[in-house]
């Protein structure tokens, strides 16, 4: 028998590098869930600028969830993945899920920077940032709340 | 808490620089817009905001900087940003914030650009 | 209505400042965890060497669930509450919870320099660092599996 | 994986010194311990480990460094460490490794107390 048993390899099945964590609807805990995405990202050595983009879309949709979907639960959950395409890059992938009212994504209006400096209308950019930050956003939202899946590659 | 936004403001004749520390979300941006708007009344004719110690700035903080810009040009003053970390570059970019608002690499060389513009 | 909305205050209720974090069991994934107690720490102005021992102490009990437990779900969940006494001093709580076989730690033997140093055992100092870290170490366990309540106050 | 430790060994004279970087556990441990031998192998007398970039040793990384240390001393070594962080320091205190091996608040004065004691 050695006589240091090692840890588990981590490398073992699909399932094996997804966290999962969930946040009550209170302010600045996006902020604390952005750790999660540093050391994830970390993890899989992406570069920081990187990181930051994954931290800021993230944020983006926490507060969306916060604000906009009264979740029932008075949570927010998200999961984060690493993984890697066959052949490709490592990536990190963010769901954020909240079971609140749900929205109809496609019927959100576009911004533009005309529109908010000279129409007055300066929100409505977090769904624009996820999409500019990211290199996926896949958004489903019905009745049982909203789930935003969002993948950068490292 | 110490997530939310520290803001240290000093006056150099017409100029106030101000430096955050930290995450900027509506909070941070309202106190920014507060003391940007008390410098404006104090006959501060440039602001400089230094996000050198920022990492993290929200669309609502940004919309709330976009409203502290609007105000400045309509007093015919000036507001410039520096030392942004690249995604906060970029987000205000996309948000056409960079459009409106000059952006430096450096605090000196925002303070020449707008002492010049005097 | 106010232009800007503001996130809620965070401030309300007891469960509002409880964040659940659930890892696989693989390498590393302890140190993953960690970066939850660097932001909620940092969230209540916990001093950085303090933080650093709660985050050896969730290291160990990390491990421990990686290493003994065989946990059934191939998982450790992890519970973390940032709270305050009745006029006390505002404190980190950590909760690490397997579905493993459990242990009945009483039987555990206590560990000393001298038996590491002349005995040959060298290990079996997780739970003697966690209670030495934290300033309350709480462990019930069973066929259920083990759940390790740890407290530190800023 | 950017957790693992990192290792740099420089040797100067009879001494080695070591420079951890990251989190030191079973793997870390294990390689330390590896470099560690090879230079034993190589004639070095005294070992200085700067833990100085190392913010977490975990019990089993601890339990390593403890055979580590029995090694050195078996042959009549010097074994010293330097420039630990209060927890690393405290851990090592709990678990007795701060009996039987030396810790220095500087790498300048892990060196002069290695090279003293030739
Ligand atoms: N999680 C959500 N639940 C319900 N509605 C949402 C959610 N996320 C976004 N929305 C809706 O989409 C709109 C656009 O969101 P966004 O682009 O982030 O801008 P903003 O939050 O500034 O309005 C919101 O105003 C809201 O009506
Ligand atoms: N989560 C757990 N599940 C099952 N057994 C455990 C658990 N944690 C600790 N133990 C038991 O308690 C013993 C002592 O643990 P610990 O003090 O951490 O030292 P070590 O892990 O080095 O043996 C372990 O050897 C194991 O038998």
């Amino acid at each position: 028998m050695p006589r240091h048993e090692t840890v588990h390899s981590g490398l073992d099945g699909a399932g094996s590098r997804e966290v999962s964590l969930t946040i009550p609807v209170a302010s600045d805990m996006e902020i604390v869930a952005t750790a999660q995405v540093s050391a994830l990202g970390e993890y899989i050595d992406m570069p920081h600028d990187k990181i930051d983009e994954v931290k800021l879309a993230l944020v983006e949709a926490c507060i969306n969830a916060f604000e906009h979907a009264h979740t029932r639960d008075d949570r927010v959950h998200l999961t984060f993945r690493v993984g890697r395409d066959e052949d490709g890059p490592d990536f990190l992938e963010v769901e954020v899920f909240d079971q609140g009212k749900g929205f109809d994504h496609s019927g959100v209006e576009v911004p533009t920077p005309e529109k908010t400096f000279t129409g007055g209308k300066k929100r409505g950019w977090g769904l624009q940032i996820m999409r500019s930050l990211m290199d996926t956003v896949v958004i489903t939202s019905g009745e049982w709340g909203t789930k935003i899946l969002m993948r950068k590659y490292k | 808490m110490n997530e939310s936004c520290k803001i240290v403001v000093e006056r150099r004749g017409d100029v106030a620089i101000f430096w955050t520390d930290g995450y900027i979300n509506n909070q941070g941006g309202e106190e920014i817009a507060r003391q940007a708007y008390a410098q404006l009344d104090a006959g501060a004719r440039a602001l400089v905001l230094n996000l050198e110690k920022t990492r993290i700035v929200n669309s609502i903080g940004i919309s709330i900087l976009i409203e502290v810009l609007e105000k400045v040009m309509d007093r015919k003053g000036v507001l410039a940003f520096c030392s942004l970390t690249p995604t906060i570059d970029k987000t205000f970019r996309i948000m056409g914030l960079a459009q409106y608002a000059s952006i430096y690499a450096t605090q000196d060389q925002a303070l020449q650009a707008v002492t010049a513009t005097g």
